[in-house]
């Protein structure tokens, strides 16, 4: 299908159409603006042309009026594709609660994927069709853009926090996957494919490879290794905060402010355990800097969502389990 | 050439009357202080977004730093302020020895700001503190409380680089001053470098409560 | 036009209420007052500063330009950090990283 | 000083006053200033044009075939900052604003003559920094120095080349300071602020964007080289830091700079089409004020470059919606230019088709500007060449060619000579084809989700890339006439009268080219701006 020449980009996810339907619109309102200036420039241009060397212009008289309709109409214009766009790009950030997570590393100059149930691919991600998903990206070193024009989403990706960005494909192929935002030498071949499957295809392919072990499993694995397991337990909280079910709650702080627990949070308080105390808990973690990998944190954040939902099920898909944290927002 | 046979003493060219002259080089020179409020106003931007998410660490840090040095060196810089409006006055009035006396103040007071900020650096030397890849902190909150000093230094230090580079344009113009160089009509570079000057302290007005006061009663 | 000279009386008078803001600045930020910490040290400093322009900088009896040149100066330093931390203070809200599955 | 020649052609100006190198490089005329700028920015065109014409080379095929990638990278970044730096800024504020708004306000000089020449030096000390990183090597960072990359994993010369960029910046803010005092103190009886050429105003706006923008720049410049050279971290998540804060500090300058190069060229296009439409502009005040009212409101709207740097949804809200606020008074500008035109004397002289052709550019620069501040299509076409093809009609449909269609217009009063009207059509027409052939694929390509500061790319962008390169080659073509008939007329050129073009205004009153003092009688401004029928009786009368 690349093999063409088209002029315009395939339309592959559920928002493609939507960025379409709002370009072209905004794209036909440019060309109409357009054409009115050009053509009465043109017009004017030939009709008032100078005809003897000593002729002047005909001063007329001011149009307030005139000034009034060329800056209202234009203005009204804009802030309707103003909010129109404010709705495409609201929708575009903020996935739909039956998203299903994936993992993103990215690093000069390769882009690292986890599927939830642990497989892992580089440059190269298959995802199924009809199926919203939702990335959770991190960057190594400098900041990328995952950008898939198809797909019509773009998320820089930021070292040292988490970036998101969701996309349902609508269409069974293969599609370009570039970095958008420069990155150093290699930039333009930091690439690859989005190979998005029917279900059923997906299921198959994911069978036919060794997963290893699921996100959630992994993150379960590290924290036991790395014993976070001997303060923070399920049962006591008289060390450290009980995990289970606190991902979207709202936690307090010694200071008394709040924040609600988040996937920045949660890595912060790995990385750096003191800068927001729990309230009620002295400052004895240590900081996990520089002992994990990104893809690591990643997964023991994977697994503290999972202990989100009561029930310690590994079964890779996070649940979907509502949005606490939009709700609230939305009150 | 117009301008030559009516060029009167320290009047340029270009300009019609000592007024006009003035007024272009006092307003020259807010335009100039407007830029020097937007260069502060990059660090003073970094300091707000910083102390906003690690307000904790911020604390932490503005405990090392000593509030008696600090005080009293503010007490110096508004005095030298003081000073050096007085030098502004003694021009206008055209007082010559006043001038120059009075500017000589100010530049003593500067360098007893400069020499106590040495005092303050060098303790933050001995202690780590000082940023780069010998800063080292032991108590919580490491990385919080090295962007503290990390912009600590920057602004102090943008701000004595100020100074240092206001008292050698002071050495200037008190000699001008001694030769007489400044009359009632014209004392454009004292009031000019007497504006520069107040910026500089008004940028230390603000240092002073954000880098040494702010989180000071918090409990450590 | 001609230049408008302030007395030495005042800039005196002015250095000394300089000197006492500054005692009470520092008075007040051993006490504890919660959020009204900031509000003080900060209301004290813009005071300091203003009456520093106003007197020692001559601003108070200049030309209207002069005082709109040091409002809009102070006025853009504002939308600086303004608009910067409307992006900061907003982060934890509804943004892109902190959406909810 | 007994002059006693009176034949115009003999008559003492600001170029036969004095001979040497020295009266060139100490001169304190802003006219000469003015001229040596003119020389620094051309030279610095050319080799940012040669870096251009080597990245089209490139693009040509899609496989990245004729230089390494990193040395491409040094390419792209070199052209960016020499154009934006070293030759778009100070374009026409520097050369065309330099020599005409004293003229214009019938002032002698600047009102600050020394610091107008040490401008020039410290560009120049600038450019000289820029290129020795360049010789050793250049820099890969692309214009925008964004961290962490340029302050801790980027291996070549970042902090000379933003150096650089820091020292011109006190160039820039020593020529807005002076612009600013000189507008308002050095007008000439008469001469209210209502009465101003617009293109003063323009110069105005763009003196308070350069006045309040650039020190934020050169703080955050400052902040990258600490970091990069002491590891102070203020940037780098790894010391602690917020790579986005940069965008903020950097945008906050970078996004106004923009209308530092629009604002002058719109100014430059009042003038042009007023003068060839012998006509007072309509809606004067209208287009005064939408000077400021861009100057101001364009400080507002940085925020639409982070649309998707992980910038808040609130802000980014906040800064679409002032962004379409800010595209009002361009609106304003460009219908208030095309109602000058009806009932005007329209003459197609060479200036008058620059400004025509700007009309149209920018219009479209402007249009995909607003397609831009969208949110919704932002996401999509964000660091594709969608931008830069935006970026391009403006700074190069809409400044290059502003500031050509000044040089045309002014080039008389300047040198006092006049250039071949024929070659100089020809290349208005070539710039105006060449560009359009350039740039408008790119708008396809950009849509088609080509990402900018690519070296290579997939096989199906190639045709329209191809296109792109041919255009280029035929506005390169389009830029080198100009360079050459220019020159040439400096010396064969016809001797201009004083008004060639019988325009309005107080620059074409006095003598081509105007002596050192600019007025042999200080003027007296009794009529309102564009007045031609005044003109017109005065001079029956």
């Amino acid at each position: 299908m690349r093999k063409n020449v088209p002029l315009f980009p395939e339309q592959a996810s559920t928002l493609a159409g939507e960025v379409d339907a709002l370009y072209l619109t905004f794209l036909g309102i440019s060309v109409f603006f357009g054409l009115l200036v050009a053509g009465l420039v043109i017009f004017f241009a030939i009709r008032f042309r100078r005809r003897s060397p000593d002729e002047i212009g005909r001063p007329e008289k001011a149009g307030i009026l005139l000034e009034i309709i060329w800056s209202v109409i234009p203005l009204a214009i804009l802030l309707i594709m103003f909010a129109w766009g404010a709705k495409v790009y609201v929708e575009a950030f903020r996935p739909p609660g039956n998203a299903v997570e994936y993992f993103v590393t990215a690093k000069q100059w390769m882009w690292k994927f986890q599927h939830p149930q642990g497989n892992r691919e580089i440059n190269v991600l298959h995802v199924p069709l009809g199926q919203p998903i939702r990335l959770t990206m991190t960057s190594e070193d400098v900041i990328h853009s995952f950008f898939v024009p198809a797909f019509r989403v773009k998320a820089d990706v930021l070292p040292g926090r988490y970036t998101t960005v969701w996309f349902e494909a609508s269409k069974v192929g293969t599609f370009h996957l570039f970095c958008a935002e420069y990155c150093g030498a290699e930039h333009s071949v930091m690439g690859g494919d989005i190979v998005v499957m029917n279900p059923a295809d997906y299921e198959l392919w994911l069978a036919g490879r060794d997963s290893g072990p699921s996100v959630v499993a992994s993150g379960e694995e590290l924290f036991r290794v790395k014993a976070c397991n001997t303060c923070h337990r399920p049962d006591s909280a008289t060390l450290a905060p009980i995990l289970h079910g606190i991902f979207g709650e709202e936690a307090e702080f010694q200071d008394g402010s709040t924040q609600i627990v988040d996937e920045n949070y949660i890595r912060e308080s790995i990385l750096n355990p003191t800068a927001k105390l729990v309230k009620g808990y002295k400052p004895l973690m240590p900081t996990y800097k520089g002992q994990l990998t990104e893809e690591e944190v990643l997964q023991l954040i994977g697994y503290i969502k999972s202990l989100a939902s009561d029930a310690t099920e590994s079964q890779g898909t996070v649940p979907a389990s509502g949005s606490p944290a939009l709700d609230s927002d939305e009150g | 050439m117009q301008g030559e046979s009516n060029e009167a003493w320290g009047l340029a060219h270009h300009f019609d009357s000592y007024d006009q002259q003035r007024e272009a080089s006092y307003l020259g020179m807010w335009v100039f202080l407007v830029t020097e409020i937007m260069f502060f106003g990059g660090l003073f931007t970094a300091y707000i977004v910083y102390r906003s998410s690690q307000g904790a660490a911020f604390a932490l840090g503005s405990h090392e730093l000593d509030i008696t040095l600090g005080a009293i060196n503010t007490a110096v810089l508004i005095g030298s302020s003081l000073t050096m409006a007085l030098a502004v006055w003694a021009a206008q009035t055209g007082r010559r020895k006043a001038i120059v006396g009075f500017i000589l103040a100010t530049i003593l007071l500067g360098g007893v700001f400069l020499g106590i900020k040495v005092v303050e650096y060098s303790a933050k030397f001995e202690h780590h503190l000082v940023p780069g890849p010998n800063f080292h902190w032991n108590g919580p909150e490491a990385s919080g409380v090295e962007m503290f000093f990390n912009l600590y230094f920057l602004m102090t230090g943008l701000h004595a680089a100020h100074m240092v580079i206001g008292i050698g344009i002071l050495l200037v113009v008190a000699v001008l001053a001694w030769r007489g160089a400044f009359t009632p009509e014209n004392h454009n570079l004292v009031e000019g470098v007497g504006l520069y000057w107040h910026f500089v302290d008004i940028v230390w007005i603000f240092l002073f409560p954000l880098l040494y006061l702010l989180g000071r009663n918090i409990q450590v | 036009m001609s230049e408008y000279i302030t007395s030495v009386r005042t800039y005196l008078f002015i250095f000394l209420a300089l000197m006492v803001l500054t005692v009470i600045t520092v008075a007040v930020a051993f006490l504890h007052l919660g959020p009204l910490n900031d509000i003080a040290a900060m209301g004290i400093a813009i005071t300091k500063a203003c009456l520093v322009i106003l007197y020692f900088m001559h601003v108070r009896h200049s030309s209207r330009l002069t005082k709109v040149v040091v409002v809009a100066g102070f006025l853009w330093l504002l939308f600086l950090i303004g608009f910067t931390m409307s992006d900061y203070l907003t982060r934890g809200l509804i943004s892109m990283q902190s959406t909810i599955g | 000083m007994s002059d006693t020649v009176t034949t115009p052609a003999r008559r003492r100006n600001y170029l036969n006053a004095d001979y040497g190198i020295k009266s060139w490089l100490l001169t304190q005329d802003h006219k000469r200033i003015a001229i040596l700028y003119l020389v620094s920015i051309t030279f610095f065109f050319v080799l940012g044009g040669v870096m251009a014409a080597l990245i089209r080379v490139e693009l040509a095929t899609p496989l990245g075939d004729m230089v390494e990638p990193d040395t491409y990278n040094r390419l792209f970044t070199a052209h960016g900052v020499l154009m934006v730096f070293l030759f778009l800024i100070p374009s026409i504020p520097a050369v065309l604003g330099n020599f005409l708004i004293p003229l214009m306000i019938g002032a002698k000089d600047l009102a600050f003559p020394k610091l107008n020449l040490g401008s020039w030096y410290v560009y120049n000390l600038g450019a000289v920094l820029m290129v020795v990183a360049l010789l050793r090597g250049g820099t890969d960072t692309g214009w925008t120095f964004y961290t962490p990359y340029s302050s801790t994993f980027a291996d070549s010369e970042v902090i000379l080349t933003a150096l650089g960029a820091f020292v011109v910046g006190f160039s820039s803010i020593m020529t807005g300071l002076n612009f600013i005092v000189t507008i308002h103190r050095m007008r000439a009886p008469g001469l209210t602020w209502f009465r101003l050429p617009l293109f003063v105003w323009a110069h105005y706006g763009t003196s308070l964007i350069q006045i309040l923008g650039t020190p934020v720049v050169a703080i955050a410049i400052l902040l990258v080289a600490a970091e990069r050279l002491l590891h102070i971290g203020i940037f780098d998540p790894a010391l602690g830091g917020d790579p986005v804060l940069f965008q903020h500090l950097f945008w906050f300058y970078s996004h106004p700079a923009v209308y530092i190069m629009i604002l002058p060229s719109m100014g430059v296009i009042s003038e042009l089409i007023t003068a060839f439409s012998r006509k007072r502009i309509f809606g004067y005040k209208f287009v005064a004020f939408s000077s400021l009212a861009i100057a101001v409101l364009g400080f507002l709207v940085w925020g639409h470059h982070l649309f998707v740097s992980s910038q808040s949804i609130y802000a980014g809200l906040i800064f679409s919606v002032l962004s379409m606020l800010v595209a009002v008074p361009s609106a304003v500008k460009t219908f208030n230019w095309t109602a000058t035109l009806y009932q005007g004397s329209i003459s197609w002289q060479t200036p008058m088709i620059y400004a025509l052709g700007f009309i149209g550019l920018f219009v479209i620069g402007g249009l995909t500007g607003t397609m831009l501040a969208t949110l919704g299509i932002d996401m999509h076409v964000h660091d594709t060449y969608f931008v830069v093809a935006h970026f391009h009609y403006i700074m190069v449909g809409g400044a290059i060619m502003a500031y050509l269609g000044g040089l045309h217009f002014w080039w008389p009063k300047i040198t006092g000579r006049m250039y071949s009207v024929f070659w100089s059509r020809i290349s208005a027409g070539l710039i105006f084809f060449g560009f359009n052939l350039t740039f408008f694929p790119q708008f396809l390509l950009g849509y088609m989700g080509m990402p900018r500061r690519y070296h290579a790319y997939p096989e199906e962008f190639q045709i329209l890339n191809v296109l792109s390169s041919a255009g280029a080659t035929i506005l390169g073509v389009g830029y080198l006439l100009p360079l050459i008939y220019f020159t040439w007329s400096m010396r064969y050129g016809e001797r201009a009268s004083d008004n060639p073009w019988g325009a309005y205004g107080l620059e074409w009153e006095t003598s081509s080219p105007p002596p050192t003092f600019n007025f042999d009688e200080p003027p007296v401004v009794t009529t309102e701006a564009y007045d031609y029928l005044a003109m017109r009786d005065k001079r029956v009368a």
